[in-house]
């Protein structure tokens, strides 16, 4: 750790992790939900439950993503954070402002909720992802224009590196198309059309802009190969994604309403998509196996290696799986959307966070690396949730296959509940990988205190 | 032809296709944005359907059911519910709920009054006729 | 610094890539429709676009690799038109 | 090597675009041979040789600059540019027409291939020009020389890269049927 103001990000990487527990245990209930249906009904419907998984995890990951920015920012700017009180401030507020938001979709009945919140004067509740109160929304632009502002000015009063330049290019995307959460007109269409301007230029978009970057980083401390080879990798990656990622919108214009060219577009375009996934898997085994020094940290290795498979994997290949229109006609909306959801922010998202924490961690707390033991740990929780989420994926992709073959072709297609008792083994499959995530989590987090105290390595 | 490939070429090339498709973006959505009249009805947007579409967003339908596709996979899809069970089911389900059957999923409560149940059932409604290219597949959903 | 070398045939090619859309317009302003003629233009386009890549972007002087997957991929997509409109004549 | 996978990527967007015109007329011949007659074939051809010529203006470009003769390198670019310009224009009064007569990327299956390849094709020449102004200012300035031309060779191949892939739609959009 270079320099000082670098320490600040601990505090959010230690609030990503404990969200993330939270986030795998509300998964938990949903998936007992699926199998046994009135499960903590009714104090905690489903609905609930869910969204407290689906914000948990976003919230997590923009906690990581400001982790990661404090961490590597200075040391890629080479000079002190503008303002680690701000920083630190913004922490506080964005932590109780999200622990409130939790509390209030658990104790309180969403519609009183929403009274409560004022959004009778601006209704932006009760849609996918973006059903945190106006009050939460506003806290959410706050804290990210005060973290924008801190990083950007750190960066101006020094080194202007490509990746800290393409990070806040990503940051700043996030930060612009969060506000078209608060676009919701009365015509359903127009309001599906620019709601994924917000959920789909996040994750096929700016978000992957962020991905790389971290990603850079850390292989360029990992493996200590030339910046300007892993910067132009960088370039190339994240101009296909754009290329590929923003017409690629169109896969999700295909029945909402939207003209019928978009199935074109839509699926012309998404289906290139993978291309830059496959670069960026390429991109990370080709340094590290042209590396140009042995990095003690051979877990935060395994990890970015992960990112790069998992993400195609999980993004690239299952994505393609039902993004061409004629594929989609009969997968939209079935488990096959959730199979893609889960392995796609897991490999992709969860994964380069635990990278960078993996990488940062042991450095903020005074060490180059954990000690042997903790990162056989390590590698341990990498295996055990990187492979359930395979199976989770694998679950829910044969779930869905049935619910398709069962609900929506043949003669007699059976009514949805009926579709969905015949795949309840599938449900009890991937609730019980999913206590192996949590076992492979709680690994994780166990690795960064077993056996550490005499690994006292310089940093 | 020169096998030399820099930094800044690779950069230019990032900036020029980010904006390039962007703009082409923009320009269909802007197409999109003018031909969506004559696709969604918007004529029959009434104030029930308005505040229909209020009472599922603070009820969080959304949560368990899904819409045109799109939402949680836990309980059917209601983009053409209207047309597989007509608005009186609709009301009377609503009202019924929750089944109380052990084991099975359960729909809360919402105990929303008639008037509101009238203007859910034509929010429900008007989203049947969206012209969704013949989506879904049956009347299943 | 003499003339470089491929100005000359570079010329001449030219003149043949306008010949050959010429051809092509004429075909297409006479209304010729049918298998025969289908090909003829498509072949006509496959030259031209060969010519143009040999000569104008100069890949007669790069590595195989390139002149191969710009072969590869000129095959491909006029192959697959081919095949697309001869399943319309039967 | 990349500035080609940049091209390959453009090949390959535009070869399924190509490929999936094809088989959308497979399923509808009538349709497409019929909306076919309405288009401007005479426009389309000119704008063929435009192209065709503008891309041996940017041969004789590299030419030039291979001698060191960065001032004529620079003439040849700008004549280039220029019939860019002219493409640019027919292209504009042809969609002119095309809007007049209501036709829109939703009227039917032909004419939502025919708008969407031309005007993607349109943007890429617009973008290719863009690339062709900066190569040849600094050409103009003296950035260039026999030794160092990356630059202009880029601005080529990518320019290349667009007439032929409007060598390949001409035939395909407005002859074959």
């Amino acid at each position: 750790m270079q320099f000082k103001s670098q320490a600040v990000a601990k505090p959010y990487f230690i609030a990503a992790i404990g969200l993330f527990v939270g986030q795998i245990l509300f998964g938990l209930i949903m998936g007992y939900q699926y199998v046994v249906g009135d499960f903590l009904f009714p104090y905690i419907p489903f609905n609930v439950a869910r969204m407290v998984h689906t914000n948990l995890l976003i919230v997590w990951i923009l906690f990581g993503f400001m982790g990661a920015a404090y961490y590597l920012i200075p040391e890629e700017a080479e000079t002190e954070l503008y303002s680690p009180k701000l920083a630190m401030i913004m922490f506080w507020i964005f932590l109780v402002a999200g622990v409130l938001t939790i509390v209030g979709y658990l104790a309180v009945p969403y519609a009183t909720l929403a009274h409560m919140t004022g959004n009778d004067i601006l209704a932006t509740m009760g849609r996918e992802f973006l059903e945190q109160p106006l009050p939460t929304k506003v806290g959410i632009v706050i804290v990210a224009l005060a973290f924008l502002f801190n990083i950007s000015m750190t960066v101006l009063k020094g080194r202007k590196t490509s990746i800290s330049l393409v990070l806040l290019m990503g940051l700043w995307g996030l930060a612009i198309f969060f506000l078209f959460s608060f676009y919701n007109p009365s015509n359903l269409v127009l309001d599906k059309y620019f709601w994924w301007w917000t959920v789909h230029l996040w994750v096929e978009g700016v978000w992957e802009l962020i991905l790389g970057a971290m990603l850079a980083f850390v292989l360029i401390k990992i493996t200590g190969v030339d910046r300007e080879v892993i910067e132009k990798w960088l370039y190339i990656i994240i101009a296909m994604t754009l290329i590929t990622g923003i017409i690629g919108t169109g896969h999700h214009y295909f029945w909402i309403g939207t003209p019928e060219y978009w199935q074109w577009f839509g699926s012309v375009f998404s289906a290139l998509e993978p291309i830059p996934f496959f670069m960026m898997t390429v991109f990370a085994f080709n340094m590290v196996n042209r590396r140009r020094r042995e990095h003690p940290n051979k877990a935060a290795t395994l990890w970015a290696l992960g990112t790069g498979v998992m993400s195609f994997l999980g993004a690239g290949v299952w994505g393609f799986m039902h993004t061409l229109a004629p594929v989609n006609f009969y997968t939209h909306g079935t488990q096959i959307t959730a199979a893609h959801g889960h392995m796609a922010f897991y490999g992709a998202y969860v994964m380069v966070n635990l990278t960078m924490i993996s990488y940062a961690m042991p450095l903020l707390r005074g060490r180059s690396a954990n000690s042997g033991p903790s990162q056989v740990m390590e590698m341990w929780a990498f295996w055990l949730m990187t492979v359930s989420i395979v199976f989770i994926t694998l679950f829910l992709t044969a779930a869905g296959i049935l619910q398709i073959w069962l609900q929506r072709m043949g003669s007699n297609p059976m009514s949805f509940m009926e579709a969905q008792d015949q795949v309840m083994l599938f449900y009890w499959l991937r609730e019980i990988t999913g206590f192996v995530f949590l076992i492979g989590l709680v690994l994780y987090i166990w690795s960064f205190f077993y056996k550490n105290s005499e690994a006292q390595a310089a940093a | 032809m020169s096998e030399t490939f820099t930094k800044a070429m690779a950069r230019n090339i990032f900036y020029g296709g980010a904006v390039f498709f962007f703009l082409l973006f923009l320009g269909l959505t802007f197409d999109t944005v003018q031909g969506l009249p004559k696709r969604d009805h918007r004529e029959n947007i009434t104030d029930a359907v308005v505040r229909g579409k209020h009472i599922w967003e603070t009820r969080d339908c959304v949560g368990c059911h899904t819409i045109l596709g799109e939402g949680a996979y836990f309980a059917p899809e209601l983009g053409n519910v209207y047309k597989r069970r007509g608005g009186d089911f609709i009301k009377a389900w609503i009202k019924g709920q929750p089944t109380g059957a052990p084991g099975r999923r359960q729909m809360p409560q919402f105990n929303l009054t008639d008037q509101q149940l009238d203007d859910v059932v034509e929010f429900l409604k008007w989203t049947s006729e969206i012209n969704t290219n013949n989506w879904p597949p049956n009347i299943q959903g | 610094m003499d003339k470089p070398h491929f100005i000359r045939p570079c010329t001449y090619i030219w003149l043949a890539l306008m010949l050959l859309t010429v051809t092509t317009y004429s075909i297409g302003e006479a209304g010729l429709g049918g298998l025969t003629v289908m090909l003829i233009v498509i072949g006509t386009a496959a030259i031209k676009v060969q010519l143009m890549a040999n000569y104008f972007m100069g890949l007669r002087r790069t590595r195989w690799l390139w002149r191969g997957i710009v072969l590869g991929w000129l095959l491909l997509v006029t192959g697959l038109i081919t095949i697309a409109y001869l399943s319309t004549i039967k | 090597m990349a500035i080609w996978f940049f091209i390959f990527a453009e090949l390959l967007a535009f070869g399924i675009f190509f490929v999936a015109y094809a088989f959308a007329r497979a399923h509808n011949v009538v349709l497409f041979n019929e909306s076919q007659q309405h288009l401007n074939i005479t426009s389309g051809a000119i704008n063929t040789l435009v192209l065709i010529t503008s891309s041996y203006f940017m041969v004789r470009a590299v030419a030039a600059i291979k001698q060191n003769l960065s001032r004529e390198c620079a003439r040849w670019i700008a004549a280039a540019i220029g019939f860019g310009g002219i493409f640019l224009v027919i292209k504009l009064f042809e969609f002119h027409a095309k809007f007049a007569d209501g036709i829109t990327l939703s009227t039917n299956t032909f004419y939502m291939f025919y708008l969407s390849l031309t005007i993607f094709h349109f943007m890429h020449v617009i973008l290719g020009m863009v690339i062709l102004m900066a190569v040849m200012l600094k050409a103009r300035s003296g950035g260039y020389s026999a030794e160092n031309h990356t630059g202009v060779e880029t601005g080529a191949s990518y320019w290349h890269m667009v007439d032929l892939l409007w060598i390949i739609l001409f035939p395909l959009v407005y002859v074959i049927h």
